[in-house]
């Protein structure tokens, strides 16, 4: 199986601080890959990286067999990779139709204004955001507008997609139907880059995780290995008590 | 979608008609100064929403673009006799031409600093053009009365590009319309709303704002051309008058940014508002004043401008009065 | 040679009080991020606050520059209550819009009232003469004049409590009212103090030169590229913006025709504002 | 739907109607047009030039108005403000033509805006007489209904060099003027009759017409060691380079400057107005003898009683323009325009304003030819500010205060 995303040596400074340091990683077609750590480990800053919206200091990012390592993001999007934003970012004056169909015509497929309507209200039905659809997006509760960006990224019709904290915020109930929304997603054989804290999650949905501690990779593996992972616990999970009451929370 | 049931193409041939009609049938000329300068004012307005409106970028030195269409415009036809609608042409593309490079420099900034970049243009274009000997310099170009000579004499000739401004004045309101219709308009509206998350989106926003910046130019240059031509005189001062540009402003406000005819009724409203003011013996004193509080009044208030404003009231007219 | 240098050492003094000019704005732009296009209308109030106290009621111009900064503030206030308060949230467009409003208020009030005609402070002060070149002493004392209420508002900003709120709020509008700072009348304040700070520049601006109610809009423009050579936003790169564009103004105009001073200022402007969007002695991170 | 659009066209044919006012003028008035800048930068100048016309109005009203077949014609004036800008003063002019129906027309003040609303008064082939645009250019663009009371550009500082000639011919002249029409022709004259006289031309530079600081220009004047600056421009920029020049001690044995020192407003400057000098269309103190309407002292008076201020010459040129337009409304023995301006064309005659004569060939169409400017210098006689006329010979009142500091 070749990779869909691989990532080499990916590094990045702000003035003298590394905030991510000689990162590799490949993810695979179809695949899951979780990404945890704690707070300014430099999580979302690789999903700038990787989506173009930061320049590496360093690095290569081959997506596709493709380099696509100092991209404009939109350059990257309609190449098939899109993202969400961990502080939503709708269109507010926009409605939610509105917002999808953007994600449509200027995604993988640049399709034409009718295309991308028929695709949106498609995505829009799937995320369950059907009765919204007519709705100007600054007046969704957190938990829809969470659920646009998904939606509006993946009118795009993306081969990955780099989620950034969906599930923060949301209660229970949320919680649970927006993973519905996930695996759904992955059934229809899209890659997914998540960044959560929500161990739960992260455990029922990703095929690997990785760990990130000062801008590093510290582990990376399976679900279960990562968890016991006694370097994890101590940077991140604190004790292992600590660490099932995480992964049991939620 | 049959483009003959599209209420918004009865609308702007109905302006156009009543516009081309009114002075036309009764020769009625004082009428025909008023909605010309009205006609100039819907131009430069609807032209000023495809930057403010769609893009979200305030070009308060809009009036460069107005300017220099003149300027081209009354050289090539007073210094090198060109008739008159080909070197209005001309002129719109020598001005876009223009404005796409000034729109990659300036484009790169945002906000408020994009606002004072574009201010800073329409002067250092004003100062340039005061220092060029060929147009005159300070003192601009005068026209020769010949010059309406192949348009049958200043008579007819004013009346011939009054109408060409009135079919600019057409071209604006569709070009305004197809664009808010269009896949590129969606695309503004994303950068309005946010230009990062555009970007991420797929839109590519440096192309799509200097395409604007320049389309935004097109039509006002003509306009500015064929403005001049009838003036006689064009001088650099009046060229490139911040006030012009700040009124464009200020009509788009009062009829709503961002919507077709939200900057066509603020024009008509602002310019029959202005000459009723400046003619009345009461009002002419504090015509300024006045237009500074009702101003006023709508950024506080209603900020959605008229159409706005109606919009909200009437949902159902939204679509009418897109 | 001797011209170069009388024409620096004017446009250095000239350049003071451009600075001054743009103080105020910058200020506004740096507390609250808002554009204040009433400033030419102020610097022209400030010009006749001048004029009709030195005239009516008779003493000397730099007296009058204390109740003309004192009118001046409690204009602000009323201007931001009127106009500023509700639009700071909202953006540019609006900010720009309100402030103009009130500005074509103030032109065309004053224009009713005044007319445009020009106005002359009938004043003058003994200058110092230098190889036939002369610079007047209402130059000198202007410029001297600025420095100081520059220096004064630089003191008072690092070193008073209501000085430091104003940067506080500046820095960080939520995390001083999460630390108990009143941020709307901290806004008022700074505003207050912005518009101020106009009016007695108008007011030294009026003993140099004759002036009339549309007198302020040329400064203003000039206060734009003043501000943008010493960085929006930063009162003290005001002052030696203000200074900078007074040495270019002296230091071109013997070499080349007056009217190209102009083209090479807006020039500059756009160039500056292109390449280094923060100023040109800006520190620390962008946006 | 279909009522909105209705109410919508209705919205509009109303809002435009009303603005189509039509004023019927009684039967027996003349109604005469104009636009004034009320306000602007030109508004000093104009506003005297309206106090001309209107001195002029009610002096004829009072005396049964103008005689045409032995019938009295009531004068009445319609004008709007053109706020010193020509955007406006096209619609302002149509309308006054075919809205107030304005019988004949007087021109706005300054070149730029004539040459805009010649298009309009051409068009309509009416009669304007214009004061205040001096520039001949206005005059060479094949107007056929536009006639100047003014002398044109190129004599205004012409008497200033001759003077020079005649007082210091080694004296080196600065020509310092605003960057507008008028000036520039005038200042372009000035180098020309300069060079005919070989009187040196150290500096040659024009100013924006906005410029508020002359700093840098004075230093210039200053750095070339000029001994007489000649130039100028408009009203607000001449007292502020006059101001100026003198706070810097600029060491000008001879300051000419345009329209600014002419006005009465400009004894304002106290000391800096002493010596400077200004070519005048006209002054209180020339002894022309009409041929008919008022002498110069006549209107002098009458002016200073009506208005509390001394007459200028914008105002006295404002008079003049009423005046010849009378006698050649009584020539022709009626209102149609060409007749008036054949007997226009015809004019030779000397009022109180001196002579008056336009020019008939096609290029050159209504230009004055017959009227000469004279030369006017601010003195300080027992401690007070007096405007006297030290040139031509002829007419003056006083001697040339040379130096004058």
């Amino acid at each position: 199986m070749t990779a869909l995303l691989e990532v080499t040596d990916l590094s990045i400074q702000f003035g003298g601080l590394r905030a991510v340091s000689e990162v590799d990683f490949s993810l695979a077609e179809g695949e899951i890959l979780g990404l945890i750590g704690p707070n300014g480990a430099g999580k979302s800053t690789i999903f700038n990286l990787i989506n173009g919206v930061l320049p590496p200091s360093s690095g290569r990012i081959l997506f596709g067999g493709v380099d696509i390592t100092g991209w404009a993001p939109y350059r990257v999007v309609r190449h098939g990779l899109a993202r969400t934003h961990q502080i939503v970012r709708p269109l507010n004056d926009m409605s939610v139709l509105e917002n999808c169909v953007v994600g449509g015509c200027f995604g993988r497929d640049n399709l034409t204004l009718a295309a991308a309507r028929h695709k949106a209200a498609a995505v829009i039905e799937e995320v369950g955001l059907g009765e919204h659809r007519a709705v100007l997006a600054r007046h969704l509760t957190i938990a829809h507008k969470k659920r646009l960006e998904i939606a509006r990224a993946l009118c795009a019709n993306p081969r990955l997609l780099l989620l950034d904290e969906v599930l923060a915020g949301l209660n229970p109930t949320e919680v649970a139907r927006m993973i519905e929304v996930l695996k759904a997603i992955r059934r229809q054989g899209v890659a997914i880059l998540m960044i959560e804290h929500l161990m739960q999650a992260i455990m029922s949905l990703s095929d690997r995780v990785m760990v990130l501690n000062f801008g590093r990779k510290l582990a990376e593996g399976t679900p279960a290995a990562v968890v016991n992972d006694p370097a994890v616990i101590e940077a991140y999970l604190g004790t292992p008590d600590a660490a099932h009451k995480l992964a049991g929370e939620g | 979608m049959s483009l003959l049931r599209q209420p918004m193409l009865w609308l702007i041939l109905g302006a156009m008609a009543l516009f081309a009609g009114l002075p036309g049938f009764g020769g009625d000329v004082a009428l025909r100064e008023g909605l010309f300068l009205t006609a100039i004012a819907i131009i430069l307005a609807s032209n000023l929403n495809l930057m403010i409106g769609y893009t979200g970028y305030v070009n308060f030195g809009n009036i460069v673009f107005f300017g220099l269409g003149g300027y081209f415009g009354v050289w090539l036809t007073t210094m090198h006799g060109w008739p008159l609608v080909p070197a209005a042409i001309v002129a719109a593309i020598l001005v876009s031409t223009i404005a796409l490079f000034f729109g990659l420099g300036i484009l790169r900034l945002r906000g408020s600093y994009f606002t004072l970049a574009t201010i800073g243009i329409n002067e250092a274009v004003r100062a340039l053009v005061s220092n060029i000997d060929a147009w005159g310099g300070s003192t601009g170009m005068y026209l020769s009365v010949s010059v309406y000579q192949p348009l049958g004499g200043p008579r007819q000739a004013l009346w011939i590009v009054y109408f060409l401004v009135i079919g600019i004045m057409g071209a604006s309101l569709f070009l305004s319309w197809f664009i808010r219709r269009s896949k590129f308009g969606l695309g503004l509206f994303a950068i309005r709303e946010d230009e990062d998350a555009a970007s991420v989106l797929g839109v590519h926003p440096a192309l799509y704002k200097s395409v604007i910046y320049s389309v935004s130019g097109f039509l006002p240059a003509m306009a500015g051309a064929l403005f001049f031509f009838k003036n006689g005189v064009i001088q650099p001062d009046q060229a490139f008058d911040l006030t012009m540009s700040t009124e464009a402003i200020v009509m788009l406000m009062l009829g709503g940014q961002g919507s077709v005819t939200g900057a066509a009724v603020g024009a008509f409203l602002y310019d029959q508002l202005r000459s009723t003011l400046l003619t009345s013996s009461m009002f002419s004193q504090f015509q300024l004043v006045i237009a500074g509080i009702l101003l006023l009044l709508i950024v506080l208030f209603v900020p959605g401008g008229l159409i706005g404003w109606i919009g909200e009231r009437w949902p159902r007219l939204r679509r009418v009065l897109e | 040679m001797f011209g170069v240098i009388a024409s620096m050492v004017d446009g250095l003094l000239l350049g003071a009080v451009y600075g001054l000019a743009a103080i105020g704005l910058t200020l506004i732009w740096g507390v609250m991020n808002i554009i204040n296009l009433t400033h030419g209308a102020l610097i022209a109030l400030g010009m006749f606050g001048v004029y009709f106290l030195t005239a009516r009621v008779g003493g000397s111009p730099y007296v009058a520059l204390l109740p003309v900064a004192v009118l001046g503030f409690v204009a602000g206030l009323a201007i931001y209550g009127l106009s500023v308060h509700r639009v700071i949230a909202r953006p540019p467009l609006m900010s720009l819009l309100s402030t103009f409003a009130v500005n074509m208020v103030i032109i065309g009030a004053g224009t009713a009232f005044w007319s445009t005609s020009i106005y002359n402070l009938p004043f003058s002060v003994p200058g110092i003469t230098w190889q036939g070149f002369t610079f007047t002493g209402a130059h000198m004392l202007a410029a001297a004049v600025a420095v100081v209420v520059a220096g004064a508002l630089y003191l008072f900003m690092r070193h008073t409590r209501l000085g430091k709120a104003i940067r506080a709020v500046a820095n960080n509008r939520q995390a001083a009212e999460l630390m108990g700072i009143p941020s709307g009348r901290i806004l008022a304040v700074a505003f207050a103090l912005g518009v101020a700070l106009a009016a007695v520049a108008g007011g030294l601006i009026a003993t140099l030169f004759p002036f009339t109610v549309l007198s302020g809009s040329g400064y203003q423009l000039k206060s734009f590229v003043v501000t943008v050579l010493g960085g929006l936003g930063n009162p003290a790169g005001a002052l030696v913006g203000g200074l900078l564009l007074g040495l270019i103004e002296g230091g071109v105009t013997p070499f080349i025709a007056v009217s190209w001073t102009p083209v090479i200022e807006f020039v500059l402007f756009v160039l500056i504002l292109i390449a280094f969007p923060k100023g040109l002695f800006a520190r620390g991170a962008a946006r | 739907m279909k009522r909105l659009w209705t109410a919508l066209a209705f919205a509009i044919i109303a809002l435009v109607g009303g603005g189509t006012r039509q004023t019927v003028a009684a039967a027996d008035t003349i109604t005469i047009g104009f636009t004034v800048s009320e306000t602007g930068a030109l508004n000093v100048d104009s506003l005297a030039q309206l106090h001309g016309f209107e001195l002029w109005r009610d002096q004829v009203n009072a005396a049964g108005g103008i005689k045409v077949g032995g019938k009295g014609y009531q004068i009445r004036f319609v004008s709007y403000d053109d706020q010193s800008r020509p955007d406006r003063v096209q619609q302002l002019y149509s309308r006054l033509i075919t809205q107030d129906n304005a019988d004949f027309l007087f021109s706005p003040y300054s070149s730029n805006l004539v040459a805009t609303a010649a298009i309009i008064s051409e068009q309509y082939g009416k009669v304007m007489l214009t004061t205040g645009a001096a520039e001949e250019k206005t005059y060479q663009l094949g107007n056929k209904y536009l006639f100047q009371l003014y002398s044109p550009a190129k004599d205004y500082l012409a008497a200033a060099m001759d003077l020079m000639k005649k007082k210091d011919p080694t004296a080196k002249v600065a020509l310092v003027y605003s960057d507008d029409g008028f000036s520039k022709a005038v200042a372009a004259a000035a180098k020309a009759r300069a060079k005919e006289l070989s009187q040196e031309v150290v500096m040659d530079e024009a100013y924006a017409p906005s410029t508020t600081d002359f700093g840098p220009i004075i230093n210039k004047m200053i750095g070339a060691h000029a001994d007489v600056m000649i130039g100028g421009g408009h009203y607000p920029d001449g007292t502020t380079l006059a101001r100026q020049m003198f706070d810097q001690k600029a060491p000008m044995k001879f300051v000419c400057m345009l329209v600014a020192p002419d006005s009465p407003q400009f004894a304002s400057l106290g000391d800096a107005a002493v010596g400077l000098a200004v070519p005048s269309q006209w002054e209180p103190s020339v002894t022309y003898k009409p041929q008919f309407g008022p002498d110069p002292a006549t209107f002098g008076r009458d002016f200073q009683a009506k208005y509390g201020i001394e007459a200028g010459y914008h105002a006295a040129g404002g008079y003049a323009a009423g005046l010849i337009l009378q006698q050649a409304i009584a020539k022709a023995g009626g209102l149609d325009q060409e007749k008036v301006t054949a007997a226009l064309n015809a004019t030779d005659a000397t009022i109180f304003y001196g002579h008056v004569k336009f020019a008939t060939d096609p290029q050159n169409h209504g230009l004055q030819l017959g009227h000469d400017m004279v030369l006017a210098q601010w003195q300080k006689k027992n401690g007070q500010l007096v405007k006297e006329v030290v040139w031509p010979d002829a007419a003056k009142t006083a001697d040339l205060l040379y130096p004058m500091r």
